[in-house]
């Protein structure tokens, strides 16, 4: 149960401070709502000695804890939402009433995940923030323009698919704790950070988001990158482990990450979009040295502590750019290329439906379905494709069996 | 030691008794009819409670009742059968309160509460049953019960869908009778026994016992709506939105399950039906039918018949839970049995509320409707979260035993189902709540009612903000002595424990 | 074999084939009216019949009821029929050889079970002779029909009764005949109708002994009243209401009373030996009266309405 | 061949003519002839086999039933002429209409 | 053996009915209380004749102080009894009914007819004498005649006098067969023909004969020509009366000389009855679907639960006594739902002035008892568990499957599918608007009340098996072979 000293308390005051500030009703007595939130948090950073505290009986035995590395992530997470605060003071016009809640409930969700002790509990933090951030992204302006929207509703994708993968992930670890150090496991959760973050390959949400984003949310959008690669740090087993393939892997995806975000950084983009590949080149060299770490388990346990200030310095770059050359107040409507997500999904359906369409069981129906598939494609709309729910299903079944294949 | 007999049979007549009295009832009664339900709605569940206290602490409830010269109608409070029969009282109650505000003036509730109660006393006698024989009483009982709450509104669509419905679960009955006698002929008992009593029976036996199994699945599977049987589900969606909310989504499906939940453990036992090797073929129509379900989900524009698939989808997890015969796995159907009701009740409750005041029966009608009525869009995205999986609703708890099960048994590729239809669920949720709450109400609502300053009537508002609090709460605390969870793992730990 | 055994199987076998041939007849005859006189020429043939069997009470009771009452009944029904049907058309006989052949293989087929029985079985006349002493009258027929087997008569009765009950349920009510009846009618009803009524008193009389009994007298004294009807007596303007119902109701109810005062001592239908005979004859003559009106009113065809009943 | 035989045989004829003639005839009036001639064959049977008694007085309990049996049939005849001339008025003619009227 | 000073019952049960019927007959005034008054009675009687049974066993009374082969013995076991009861039972809710149905000009013709038929069918439970049971049938066959033709109509006539040539013709066969048993074996008791009864041709053409002729009564497939119009256009109570309690009583009589007689040499005859019964139950239900008019639907629906009694003789070889007390407990149950349903369609017709199954214009809610007895009753008629058809269904279905007769038991469960549509397809139209609304009739509590009361006992006798196979068991009439 809880352990007797009052400083547990503290942590779970500090998680359920904005929690309870975040329902309307409650926030309507409490005037300046926003800043009382972080005091709780900002208090905890001030008190030196390192404590925890768990509950048995919550979600299935979770619990928080506070220690040296979490210090770093828990100062640039108040320091980002210091900034917010008196940003939002700033401009003048009444944020819509919903933004509030969504506002709180992010904070919440990010002291949460920092707080974690456990998996379990992180990443039901995790889930919390980044559905609150969603909600925060879209009310961010008074009326969410329609590249917001889009950039919003790829994000929410990248999130559901990385919430998913790290479910999995989580079912793996729990059942046999040494299955932490197989490929399976080290690839899952890579992956979902790399769509939490928007590093290279899923990119696009946060180049997106920029590119739309008012002054406010550019400062915001810093945190979820920050928050995935605070993930990586506390679900990879970075030391204990040697998977050369692997942290290869990672590098080279970190490697390229760094060099797209160089090169588009210096064809001098809109004004926006420039904070975007900062910050994808930033999150890069982060990604690179968790790869060298994989690879070199010994060089991390020598230097690994430092990852966490260069994370939080990192922010500070972020958000000092933000402030000094803040994006244009309206953003640009500049139509940027498709959803690069819906075009690659479009390739990749295709090719598997031509590799697979003359392997199908009823090979005359196969083909059908490829042709149906083929000039549903044409026609580029690939909504109007699937809601005849008897392609869904063949295509779905297809790839069910892409995937099987693969995994096993 | 009486007490322990008239216990069982008065948790049977708290509502039958008002049922019957009810019918009796004249149209006008109103006030007599509300007390008359309330008060037997919380008669049982205090029954009920004592119950569970007793067979916490060993007490052995039993009553036997000569039915057939060796046959009897046996009534026995098991742990297993408790966990149903509370989730069932605790629903009853508040879907009576839904009820009475749903159906405010409107023609024969006499008739419909009246056959409401003798719906819920069926599903009580059938969770409390002993045997075989006494559960097909009840299981019967309920198809009865059922057919004339979907033909309530006596319209042709109605009676359509009340047809389909009782080709279905008549054909179902009737496999049901078939295989039990059959049983009988062959095992000479039909009493439910932890670990089953078939193990006995000869080897030539075996193919005959196989096919017995098949039927009662068959059978059990049209309520429990495995997926070449729940041809009827969708459309017994025409029937009121509290019919649907405590029966096609709890009380008549969860019958199905709980009778294939018995069937595998308490008449072949775990071990002898994998040994028969009947759990697989199982576990793969339990795939096939959740991945069914969610995908043809994704493309009803009725909101309720998608929830509908939706239930089709997640009842399938407690049959998957079962089939997969492992411990953590049973955890997780069991537990399961519980979550998806309290949250698919929510959500129907919801669709009520929406058709009731603001006329709304499509799911492309309902841009902006979060602002017009914020208490009941936030209980529905309560449930959406629990439907998904999300970690703080109960949703998420049942899908990590079943994914820790499926481990355990080292099926690897049903984690991919459970992935897969976690997914889905998403694909066709979410876009409600995107239109709900991020999107501008696109003109005035087909048949608006306002109650003032409240966003409807209180009786509508209030249960589904409290199923959607129980399903928050049992998901947070699930490990707290006295929920469903801690309650499933005493069952398990009887069931599995040779 | 001697001659006179022989002439009497020529003349069994005259006879039988005598029965079949007019039965065949009857049947397929053209004309209904023609079929309805055979039918009575049949019943005659067949109360010789039973003489020849040694069973005057049948023939008696053949003669009057099956013959005569039948025959009355038949006429009075035909009469009734809208006249377009008299003489029916037979339906051709498309198709009927494979009935033809069944009932063919069942007659056979009956008839080797016939002739499979023993040549002779007492049946039952042992038991009748050593109980006829105490069964009150010494007519062996007399005695089952009213002491060893009463309770199949008591049934009987009421069978009657519930005929009526039909009748007078289904009955219209038909206007008596306008035209005048013939002198040579009359005249025939003033001799016959006393004549009959005494045959009837002998019969019943005689019951106890000899050939006779309720049901052939109740059948003789049916036919002088069938006669008055027919000669235009206004009888059903006489007899009705309650005075006719008590005197139809009167066999069976001295039946049923008897049977409930024998019930005293626990034995349904047991007379006291001693006066068996005297109780027989009160049944035998209750049950003549009201078999002779039921039977009448039977021929009536409706029930006679007291003149302050409405329609 | 004795006259009990004979008679039985008889007896048996008449009954399979009646039997014939009820099911081929359609007139109602012709039908209710056939039923009295079938039980005047079986009538004729039973007394006919009561005459193998060894002793001349044949066996009485069969002739006790045969007017039992006559009695009852004239009962039934008169009931079902009653019956026929109420059918004829309604259907117009003497036979059972087949179908029952819509 | 004659019971010392104890009331006889037995002899009480027919006389009352005769002496009512006589009263009745006489004094058409007093007809309707005599009739009620004289089925309390009766009631009564039953109800000690029960007691008695428990108390001394089988109950057999020489009529007359005649010892059989000589005089008429009457014989009452558990079987008789289960019958008695069932027409107790039904003869009260159809005298509740009747009360308030007849005009005073029919009730006058119907008290003294349904009095006499009452004599007649406990005269016929009791006797043990074929040549007696040939007068009983008579009279029960004549009575039930002028009563389908009681309210006249078109229908009713055709129907009354097709009904009245089949039971004379089937009398008329049995008589034959009655007469070759005697003449053979001397006697025409039945306790002493099972003594003296061989393996001879006679008694072969004997089981033709009266086979035939009883099941022409009991409307066996072939044989049901005459059922649907009889029992669809006689006036409800009556046809209540000839569904629940005539058709069975020339069952009974075919039982009794089949468990009595018969079955020693019924191999292969059995299998046919077996058959017969089958195709009953198909083409029944089949035909029961097809109809648009709800009498006739009940009355088909009659014709194929016939089927059910008949599929149960090729497994009586094997089975035991339970598979006939399963049989005996359908009988029952059968009267009372299809008394019930019959009342119940009675109420509709004169409640809308027409049967036409799609014009039920919500009866639901207009006629609620009616509807929910006929609701109830179908449960019963089905099979369904909470009712006495089910255990009649189950004990039938487990002889059949545990003898191997997969034929049999898909029979028996494709009739119960197809009496589950037709049913519900009446009561789906009971909850249906319809468009033609004539003026309704009101209907009288008591004739509502009598089909709801006869529909909840036929639910109530699942519950109570156990209670009636003990009172059937009294004299062990299936027991072996020998009464």
């Amino acid at each position: 149960m809880m352990n007797s000293d009052p400083y547990g308390a503290l942590l779970w005051i500090v998680v359920g401070w904005p929690l309870l500030l975040a329902i309307p009703a409650v926030r309507r007595c409490l005037p300046m709502a926003d800043y009382f939130a972080i005091l709780p948090a900002l208090l905890l950073l001030l008190l030196p000695m390192d404590f925890s505290s768990t509950l048995s009986w919550l979600l299935l035995g979770t619990g928080v804890s506070i220690d040296g590395e979490r210090r770093w992530i828990l100062a640039t997470v108040v320091l980002i939402w210091a900034l917010v605060a008196m940003k939002r003071r700033a401009t003048p016009h009444t944020t819509p009433h919903g933004q509030n809640t969504f506002y709180l409930l992010t904070l919440a969700g990010t002291l949460g995940m920092v707080m974690a002790s456990d998996r379990v509990g992180f990443f039901s933090f995790a889930t919390l923030m980044g559905y609150s951030f969603y909600g925060l992204l879209l009310w961010g302006q008074s009326k969410p323009l329609e590249a917001v929207r889009r950039g919003a509703r790829s994000y929410l994708i990248c999130l559901i698919i990385a919430d998913l993968l790290l479910f999995e992930a989580l079912l793996l670890s729990a059942f046999n704790p040494q299955m932490e150090v197989s490929r399976l496991y080290l690839l899952m959760v890579c992956g979902a950070v790399v769509l939490k973050a928007g590093i290279w390959p899923a990119h696009f949400w946060l180049n997106a988001s920029y590119r739309a984003a008012s002054p406010l949310s550019a400062l915001l959008l810093v945190l979820p990158v920050v928050m995935a690669l605070f993930a990586l740090l506390r679900w990879l087993p970075l030391g204990h482990v040697d998977d050369g393939v692997a942290g290869l892997l990672i590098l080279i995806t970190a490697g390229a990450s760094i060099l797209y975000a160089g090169w588009r950084f210096v064809q001098r983009p809109v004004q926006g979009e420039r904070l975007a590949w900062l910050s994808l080149f930033a999150s890069g060299w982060v990604i690179a040295s968790v790869g060298v770490g994989l690879i070199e388990p010994l060089w991390w346990l020598q230097y690994g502590t430092l990852i966490y200030p260069l994370i939080a310095a990192v922010a500070v770059i972020l958000l000092m750019v933000a402030l000094l050359r803040p994006p244009p107040a309206s953003p640009s409507q500049s139509g940027d290329s498709a959803l690069w997500m819906g075009r690659m999904w479009i390739g990749c359906s295709s090719l598997s439906c031509k590799l697979f369409a003359g392997y199908s069981l009823c090979y005359k129906a196969g083909l059908q379905r490829a042709k149906q598939l083929q000039n549903g494609l044409e026609r580029r709309d690939l909504i109007g494709l699937l809601s005849n729910w008897r392609n869904a299903t063949t295509l779905f079944v297809l790839l069910g069996i892409a995937l099987a294949w693969l995994v096993n | 030691m009486n007490e322990s007999v008239w216990l069982p049979l008065l948790v049977i007549a708290s509502s039958l008794i008002p049922g019957v009295i009810i019918f009796a009832l004249a149209e006008r009664r109103v006030k007599l009819r509300t007390t008359l339900n309330l008060c037997g709605a919380l008669l049982k569940m205090a029954l009920v409670g004592a119950m569970l206290w007793g067979v916490y602490h060993g007490q052995h409830y039993e009553v036997r009742l000569a039915l057939l010269p060796q046959l009897e109608l046996v009534l026995r409070a098991d742990a297993l059968s408790l966990l149903f029969v509370t989730l069932s009282s605790v629903l009853w109650l508040v879907t009576t309160v839904y009820a009475i505000g749903y159906l405010e003036g409107s023609p024969n509730r006499s008739r419909f509460f009246g056959f409401f109660s003798l719906c819920v006393t069926a599903t009580v006698g059938l969770a409390l049953a002993g045997n075989l024989i006494t559960f097909l009483i009840f299981y019967e009982l309920l198809t009865l019960a059922t057919y004339p709450l979907i033909m309530h509104r006596g319209t042709e669509a109605s009676r359509r869908a009340g047809k389909i419905y009782l080709r279905y679960t008549m054909a179902g009955g009737a496999l049901l009778l078939v295989a039990i006698i059959w049983l009988y002929t062959l095992s000479g008992t039909l009493e439910f026994t932890p670990q089953g009593f078939l193990d006995g029976i000869d080897e030539q036996h075996h193919p005959a016992l196989i096919i017995i199994f098949v039927l009662l699945i068959a059978g059990l599977g049209v309520k429990a709506a495995l997926v070449p049987l729940h041809g009827w589900l969708p459309e017994a969606m025409v029937a009121p939105a509290p019919v649907s909310a405590l029966l096609h989504a709890v009380a008549v499906v969860k019958a199905g399950a709980f009778g294939i939940i018995r069937v595998v453990y308490d008449v072949f036992g775990v071990d002898f039906a994998t040994l028969l090797g009947v759990t697989g073929p199982l576990v793969i129509v339990a795939a096939i039918t959740i991945v069914y379900g969610s995908l043809r989900a994704l493309f009803q524009d009725d909101l309720k018949r998608r929830l509908a698939y939706s239930t089709v989808s997640q009842v399938a997890y407690i049959t998957l839970g079962v089939a997969i015969a492992g411990p953590i796995a049973a955890v997780g159907g069991m537990v399961h049995l519980v979550h998806q009701g309290l949250m698919k009740i929510t959500l129907f409750f919801c669709a009520g509320n929406l058709a009731e005041t603001l006329g709304i029966h499509k799911v492309s009608e309902m841009n902006g409707v979060g602002r017009r009525m914020p208490w009941t869009m936030a209980a529905f995205t309560v449930g959406v979260f629990g439907m998904i999986g999300a970690p703080p609703v109960a949703g998420f708890i049942s899908k990590w035993y079943l994914g820790m099960g499926a481990l355990e048994m080292d099926q690897g590729w049903l984690i991919l189902v459970l992935a897969a239809s976690s997914l889905l669920n998403a694909a066709y949720f979410l876009p409600i709540l995107y239109a709900a709450w991020f999107c501008e109400p696109s003109g005035p609502w087909p048949e608006e009612r306002n109650f003032g300053r409240k966003e409807t009537a209180w009786a509508l508002l209030l249960p589904p903000v409290v199923t959607a609090l129980l399903a928050l709460a049992v998901g947070l605390l699930a490990l707290a002595p006295f929920t469903p969870l801690a309650w499933v793992e005493f069952v398990v730990q009887r069931e599995f424990v040779p | 074999m001697e001659k006179v055994t022989l002439l009497i199987m020529l003349f069994d076998l005259l006879l039988g084939l005598g029965l079949l041939w007019l039965a065949w007849q009857l049947l397929e005859s053209r004309n209904l009216f023609k079929a309805v006189v055979l039918f009575v020429a049949f019943g005659l043939l067949m109360a010789l019949a039973w003489v020849r069997l040694d069973a005057p009470d049948v023939a008696l009771a053949e003669a009057a009821i099956g013959a005569g009452l039948t025959g009355a009944l038949l006429m009075a029904a035909l009469a009734k029929l809208p006249s377009r049907d008299k003489s029916e058309p037979l339906a051709d006989e498309k198709g009927h050889w494979l009935l033809r052949l069944a009932l063919l293989l069942v007659a056979a087929g009956l008839g080797y079970v016939v002739h499979s029985l023993p040549e002779s079985a007492p049946g039952l006349s042992a038991e009748i002779a050593n109980n006829l002493a105490s069964s009150g009258v010494n007519n062996p027929v007399t005695a089952v029909l009213l002491n060893f087997r009463g309770y199949d008569t008591l049934l009987e009765l009421m069978v009657l009764m519930l005929a009526l009950l039909g009748v007078w349920s289904l009955g219209i009510e038909r206007s008596t005949r306008e035209e005048p009846v013939g002198p040579v009618l009359t005249t025939l009803v003033q001799f016959l109708t006393p004549l009959l009524i005494l045959v009837a008193a002998y019969l019943l009389w005689a019951g106890a002994d000899a050939p006779g009994g309720a049901f052939q007298a109740g059948a003789v004294l049916a036919a002088a009243m069938v006669l008055l009807l027919l000669a235009g007596w206004p009888l059903q303007g006489l007899l009705t209401g309650v005075a006719l119902r008590l005197m139809l109701v009167a066999g069976p109810a001295t039946f049923v009373a008897l049977a409930g005062l024998t019930l005293l001592d626990a034995q349904l239908l047991a007379y006291p030996p001693q006066h068996a005979g005297k109780l027989i004859l009160l049944l035998e003559v209750a049950a003549t009266l009201s078999i002779a009106v039921t039977l009448a009113a039977l021929f009536l065809g409706y029930r006679p309405r007291t003149n302050k009943e409405p329609g | 061949m004795n006259t009990a035989l004979l008679y039985s045989l008889v007896g048996i004829g008449l009954f399979s003519l009646g039997l014939y003639a009820l099911i081929v005839h359609a007139h109602l009036l012709r039908k209710i002839l056939a039923i009295n001639v079938m039980g005047s064959g079986v009538f004729l049977l039973l007394i006919a086999l009561a005459k193998r008694t060894a002793t001349p007085l044949p066996d009485a309990v069969p002739h006790a039933m045969v007017i039992t049996g006559i009695v009852v049939t004239v009962a039934a005849t008169a009931l079902a002429l009653t019956l026929m001339v109420r059918v004829a008025m309604e259907n117009h003619r003497a036979e059972l209409s087949d179908q029952s009227q819509e | 053996m004659v019971p010392s000073s104890e009331i006889p019952w037995g002899a009480l049960l027919i006389l009352l009915p005769l002496a009512a019927a006589i009263l009745c007959f006489v004094w058409p005034k007093l007809a309707v209380v005599t009739g009620v008054v004289t089925m309390l009675l009766l009631t009564l009687a039953v109800g000690g004749f029960a007691w008695q049974l428990q108390r001394e066993g089988l109950y057999q009374h020489a009529v007359g102080g005649w010892e059989t082969p000589l005089g008429i013995g009457l014989y009452g076991d558990g079987l008789s009894l289960l019958m008695l009861a069932m027409t107790v039972l039904v003869g009260l809710a159809i005298t509740l009914y009747a009360r308030s149905y007849f005009n005073q000009k029919q009730a006058r013709v119907f008290w003294p007819l349904w009095l006499l038929l009452l004599a007649a069918l406990n005269a016929l439970f009791l006797s043990a004498d074929i040549f007696n049971l040939y007068i009983t049938l008579e009279m029960v066959g004549l009575a039930a005649v002028a009563l389908v033709a009681l309210k006249g109509g078109r229908d009713a006539l055709n129907g009354a006098m097709r009904y009245l040539l089949a039971t004379l013709l089937g009398s008329l066969t049995y008589l034959l067969g009655v007469a070759l048993l005697y003449h053979s074996y001397g006697t025409v008791d039945l306790v002493l023909l099972a003594e003296r009864i061989d393996n001879s041709p006679v008694v072969w053409a004997a089981l033709g004969l009266m086979g035939a002729g009883l099941l022409l009564k009991t409307a066996l497939f072939p044989l049901h020509f005459w059922l649907p119009a009889a029992h669809a256009s006689a006036p409800a109570p009556i046809s209540a009366l000839l569904s629940a309690l005539l058709v069975k009583a020339s069952f009974y009589i075919f039982l009794r000389l089949w468990l009595v007689l018969f079955a020693p040499l019924g191999g292969d005859v059995a299998l046919l009855l077996g058959l017969l019964g089958a195709v009953a139950i198909l083409w029944g239900s089949w035909q029961a679907l097809r109809q648009t008019r709800l009498k006739l639907l009940v009355a088909y629906s009659t014709v194929a639960q016939i089927g059910y009694l008949f599929v149960a003789f090729p497994l009586a070889a094997a089975a035991g006594a339970m598979l006939w007390n399963g049989v005996s407990y359908l009988m029952l149950s059968h009267a009372l739902a299809k008394a019930a349903m019959f009342l119940a369609a009675g109420n509709l017709l004169l409640f809308g002035g027409h049967d036409r199954i799609a014009e039920l214009d919500r009866a639901v809610q207009r006629l609620p008892i009616s509807t929910a007895a006929f609701a109830l009753a179908g449960v019963s008629i089905m099979g369904v568990p909470p009712s006495g058809g089910f255990i009649g269904k189950w004990l039938l279905l487990e002889a059949a499957i545990e003898q191997g007769y997969w034929l049999l038991a898909a029979v028996m469960v494709v009739g119960g599918l197809l009496a589950s549509a037709y049913i519900f397809k009446v009561v789906g139209y009971a909850f249906t608007r319809s468009t033609a609304t004539p003026e309704p009739q009101s209907i009288p509590m008591g004739m509502e009340w009598a089909a709801l009361l006869l529909a909840i006992a036929s639910i109530l006798l699942g519950f109570t098996a156990p209670w009636v196979f003990a009172l059937l068991g009294i004299g062990d009439p299936f027991g072996g072979g020998a009464p």
